[in-house]
């Protein structure tokens, strides 16, 4: 499996991104993408900065270990991932990921099964600053049941 | 000198996400925290919360490990990406 | 929701569709897409033409009662479904969806029911022209099965 | 008139997706097919399969719904997208 990790600093192009990832593709009938962009303020008005922060180097290792626990989960061409850090307003795009495969389950699980990871297990600290200050974001309960879910599944058991 | 970085809510309970500490023998990261917990109580207490783990060079370990001269140790509070 | 249903006779762009698709959003933090694409021929060199028919106006009723479908089951902010009708080439893409929602879990599985009716529900027809000549296509096993996951969940169950 | 449209193989056994028939009296979709079978055994064998539908102006009947001049009948054999 072809697996690229990109951690950007400054604001990415997700379909260009994605265009590119297509363009690269031989086998592969299904692309399957998840892009995750900051959601606007909460309705009263007000801006919020998200920010995020990584560890270099070990954050990066992290997502590409996770890579590899989907190449030997499914039958992949290729998977990207890319992951915004710094001040990001309403709108940019925090997280690309895709997945290219033969047929359409492998890679729908498989974006699936990154996002879930990114969102609760990849070394990334995210915090919103808005009108009340600045408030460090920990992942929902549902992130982290959604991501339990492959635990129960490991490598190999399909 | 050792390297100590402080993630997340981390960095601003120290005062930033880098700090350099001079080590003349080897700590144990628990050593270290007691350490840095005499010159801040919230700190010190935070570092040491359950969900609080610890990357030595890149690699995680238990609070037994030693850190020397050289190394960086990084504290890492509960992750949130997405 | 803000549902959009096209039937293309020439080739479209998907990533064009996907960026004008995501800057139209207002509340959406989670875009998710699938691309299908003809694959390159079967590895004997040979080169296959993708052909595929649909029934003007039932074709896209069909599909647009489907996002509906989706509409009730998900809380979605837009659903996008483009599907290629005519001669494909290889590498060609032959549909596109997209869905949006706050949170990633709806934007995933809806798209993923979008594929599975459109895989085996849409009136579709599909056929693949080689060497051997013409051979209609018809959804295997796993398709009819991907599809009917959805039957036991019906809307209004989340 | 009343027009016929054969979609997927059954296009390629009706020799063209559409054709025209004049019903003088309206036909039930058996009685259209058996008019269709007298012609050509093999479509009509084919049209009578359990997985195909007919669609009758755009809406899924069954085959004693009645069809007339003017009307518009579509064979569906099993689809396949995406």
């Amino acid at each position: 499996m072809l697996g690229r990790v990109a951690i950007a600093s400054t604001p990415f192009d997700p379909e260009a991104e994605i265009a590119a990832f297509r363009k690269a593709l031989d086998d592969s009938g299904a692309i399957v993408t998840f892009t995750g962009q900051v959601r606007p303020s909460r309705g009263d008005g007000s801006v919020t900065t998200l920010s995020l922060q990584h560890y270099p180097g070990m954050t990066e290792r992290g997502i590409e270990s996770m890579l590899d626990d989907a190449a030997q989960r499914w039958s992949l061409e290729a998977a990207l991932v890319i992951h915004r850090v710094g001040d990001l307003r309403p709108h940019e795009p925090i997280v690309l990921v895709a997945t290219a495969s033969r047929h359409r389950r492998a890679a729908f699980e498989a974006a699936d099964f990154l996002m879930d990871y990114l969102k609760s297990r990849a070394l990334l600290w995210k915090s919103e600053t808005g009108p009340n200050g600045k408030l460090w974001i920990e992942p929902r309960d549902e992130d982290y049941a959604d991501a339990a879910r492959w635990d129960r599944q490991p490598p190999g058991g399909r | 000198m050792a390297k100590l970085l402080f993630f997340g809510r981390l960095g601003d309970l120290a005062g930033g996400i880098e700090r350099a500490v001079g080590l003349s023998e080897p700590h144990s990261v628990s050593a270290l925290i007691a350490v840095l917990a005499a010159g801040d109580r919230l700190l010190g207490s935070a570092l040491l919360e359950d969900r609080v783990r610890y990357a030595l060079n890149g690699t995680i370990v238990d609070r037994e490990a030693l850190v020397e001269d050289g190394d960086e140790l990084a504290f890492l509070p509960p992750v949130s990406g997405g």
